[in-house]
């Protein structure tokens, strides 16, 4: 009856699932890190939310390309591009915060202006004015178009602000002494855990981007089907002979 | 368990968003959807 | 499709000639403007399709949109720029010459004064003269006018219509929208009268039907 | 050709009219420039950051400067029988981007005037050649930028906070190329001459970038429907 079916209800049991594992295998099975003691086990939560985060960046944009490719035609696409931001912005805040508190542990600062993590606040930003833009407009059609443009400009944007920041660290030759999954040696129960937990919030994120564009189709729907009652409200006010209103 | 009060604040914000927003997301299909008749969702 | 998603429009058919001057009437807020906004390719069409001048107005928006001269409830002047520099840039824009920005000023009655005055700091009428200058150096083959009749006296308004009906016999085709209920004056060729967002009544008065 | 210079002079001479980038853009960055002083509080400071803070500066004056370009084309739905009058939109774009680049790049030699007198920023020889080309390229990234963003909250209520959101994100590379670039032409120590043309080219390929891609979105973005 609501927008879940039975393939949703299937995912979102298996994402359930594979999070419990781990989060049981973060906690508790898997070793401190020689180096670092337990803060690594944050590791489990940021590398996947910052996978994500990106994965939701390039799925708004793929979308957007689509969406103006059948010019609007079909609104499907605007509304995946839309469901995939909020959830990306959703998981860059997880990525920015998961990321300050682990450099608090390892750099003794909440923020190291490491290139990975100032793109990451970027895309952040970026998308923030991406689902602004998408508030303003009433009309799904103008919405989509409007918005569709500033999704593919982000992707002009992002490559650009990652690049000149990476160039902006290196003139500060101090590379960040522990980048944070750079250097931590990874037996295989630690990598696999790494793993499923990417496949666990990519299930997550599926989930939540189908059922908010069902969520924003029924919106949308709702619109329209008021735009046909009042279409034929409108009939009725018409009186000829110029009576008018 | 060292610096566990990092470790669990990293999770808990981190599952407790996700699962804020996926109830947020279902209640407003649920209040949405009793209003729209079914032949208007593709999915059902 | 109006502000807010209300229909202003609800399935109008409508079939305007080459070198026809066609009123538009209707109470305020019966979807005039908005039709006038979507032959100008402005307005977005949700449904129906609509061809201007041949071209299909949902695909080739950009096609009508260069070929038609909209003078909406905004006259599209820059305040700060001179009725004559006004005119002088749209000139500048469609190629059109010096020459021809005078005579659009003489033929609009617009005198050296007014010419040099701040568009900001014209009157009503005024201002509404020299959007008018600037259509008609324009030279569009499909002129749509938005209550070009309001705020204009008796005098001026003759005035308009000798205008309009000139721009017909120079080939171009000219709706315009008025909302008082009786049409005064010079004989209007065609009335149409749009009520709840639908064609009520279509008088030809060449051969009222 | 002649269709964009027309525009970019009407521009120009709406803004010579109404004096907007003389009485209150420039004093307004000016004025920026002092309260970073002001606020710094440290000499050799103020001199380390003297590019960037100038760059900084010229941001936010850009978002003023745009903002009025776009309320002086919407104030009588100007902009919607301009897009008529040209044939193809991106003429519009590269008319308000030109004559916003001439109003920026008037700002920008002031801004410098300003450094120099009040953070002590000295410009020796073989620098000028790089601060010129510096601000030069930058001008042009930000007048992109500047335009294709203005136009996208062109007809939006509450456009006033919405442009710095959508556009300061963007111009964040051309704000760090543009400083790190001048801080070398005003000669320091952890930059040299040749890491700030390399900035140069970063500077160049953004104003390329964005020119071609803001020529592109103009058109979608300026049909205003409201």
């Amino acid at each position: 009856m609501k927008t879940g079916t039975t393939t949703t209800r299937v995912l979102g049991i298996f994402a359930l699932m594979i999070t419990a594992w781990v989060v049981v295998s973060a906690f508790f099975l898997t070793p401190a890190d020689v180096v670092q003691g337990d803060s690594v086990r944050i590791m489990y939560a940021h590398v996947p939310t910052a996978w994500i985060a990106y994965l939701a960046f390039v799925t708004t944009a793929v979308a957007s390309g689509l969406s103006l490719a059948r010019k609007h035609r079909t609104l499907g696409f605007d509304r995946v591009a839309g469901a995939s931001a909020e959830v990306g912005v959703l998981f860059m805040a997880m990525t920015l915060i998961t990321g300050s508190l682990w450099g608090r542990l390892t750099w003794g600062t909440f923020w190291q202006w490491d290139p990975r993590l100032t793109t990451t606040l970027f895309l952040f930003v970026t998308y923030v004015g991406y689902l602004a833009i998408r508030r303003v407009d009433v009309d799904p059609v103008r919405r989509a178009r409007r918005s569709s443009v500033i999704a593919l400009l982000a992707v002009l944007e992002i490559p650009l602000v990652h690049f000149s920041v990476v160039l902006w660290r290196s003139l500060h030759q101090e590379a960040s002494v522990l980048n944070t999954d750079g250097d931590v040696r990874l037996d295989d129960l630690m990598l696999f855990t790494l793993f499923s937990g990417v496949v666990a919030f990519t299930l997550i994120f599926v989930w939540l981007v189908v059922h908010r564009q069902r969520l924003a189709a029924m919106s949308d729907v709702e619109r329209l089907v008021g735009l046909d009652v009042a279409i034929t409200a409108r009939r009725a006010e018409s009186t000829v002979g110029g009576g008018g209103r | 368990m060292k610096d566990l009060g990092f470790i669990l604040a990293s999770w808990i914000i981190t599952l407790g968003s996700i699962g804020v927003l996926a109830i947020m997301t279902l209640r407003r299909a649920r209040e949405l959807s009793s209003r729209i008749p079914d032949e208007h969702k593709p999915w059902v | 499709m109006a502000l807010g998603g209300f229909p202003a429009l609800a399935g109008v058919d409508l079939v305007v000639r080459c070198g026809e001057l066609v009123a538009l009437r209707g109470a305020n807020g019966t979807g005039k403007s908005t039709l006038l906004r979507l032959c100008a390719g402005l307005a977005p069409l949700t449904r129906g399709s609509a061809h201007v001048l041949g071209f299909d107005v949902a695909r080739q928006r950009d096609v009508v949109r260069a070929m038609v001269g909209l003078l909406g409830h905004d006259n599209g002047l820059y305040a700060d720029l001179t009725a004559r520099e006004n005119v002088e840039f749209v000139a500048q824009l469609v190629g059109a010459g010096t020459n021809d920005v005078e005579s659009a000023l003489d033929r609009l009655g617009i005198d050296s004064r007014v010419a040099a005055a701040r568009a900001g700091a014209l009157s009503a009428g005024q201002r509404r003269r020299t959007a008018l200058a600037a259509l008609v150096v324009r030279r569009a083959r499909l002129w749509l006018l938005d209550e070009p009749h309001a705020g204009l006296d008796g005098q001026a308004r003759a005035e308009l219509d000798g205008i309009l009906r000139d721009a017909t016999r120079s080939g171009a085709t000219v709706v315009y929208t008025t909302h008082e209920s009786e049409v005064s004056g010079a004989r209007i060729p065609r009335t149409i009268t749009l009520s709840g967002g639908i064609v009520a009544r279509d008088v030809d008065s060449a051969d009222p039907s | 050709m002649n269709a964009i210079l027309a525009i970019a002079r009407k521009d120009l001479r709406i803004e010579w009219r109404t004096r907007t980038l003389l009485a209150r853009v420039v004093p307004f960055a000016l004025l920026v420039l002092v309260l970073f002083a002001v606020a710094l509080d440290s000499e050799p400071l103020l001199l380390r950051a003297a590019a960037g803070l100038v760059w900084l500066a010229m941001l936010f004056a850009a978002m003023l400067l745009v903002q009025r370009s776009f309320d002086v084309e919407t104030a009588d739905h100007a902009l919607d029988s301009l897009l008529s009058f040209v044939s193809s939109p991106s003429k519009v774009f590269f008319g308000k981007a030109l004559s916003m680049f001439v109003q920026l790049f008037a700002l920008a030699v002031v801004l410098l005037g300003a450094a120099v007198v009040l953070y002590g920023a000295r410009v020796d020889g073989d620098g000028v050649v790089l601060l010129v080309t510096v601000l030069i390229t930058a001008t042009i990234g930000l007048s992109v930028v500047g335009t294709l963003y203005g136009v996208v909250v062109a007809n939006m209520s509450g456009r006033d906070s919405l442009l710095p959101l959508l556009a300061l994100p963007v111009l964040a590379p051309l704000l760090i190329g543009a400083a790190r670039a001048t801080e070398a032409a005003l000669g320091s120590d952890t930059i040299d001459l040749a890491n700030g043309w390399a900035w140069v080219a970063l500077l160049v390929t953004y104003a390329v970038v964005f020119g071609s891609a803001g020529a592109v979105a103009f058109a979608p973005l300026a049909q205003s429907d409201s």
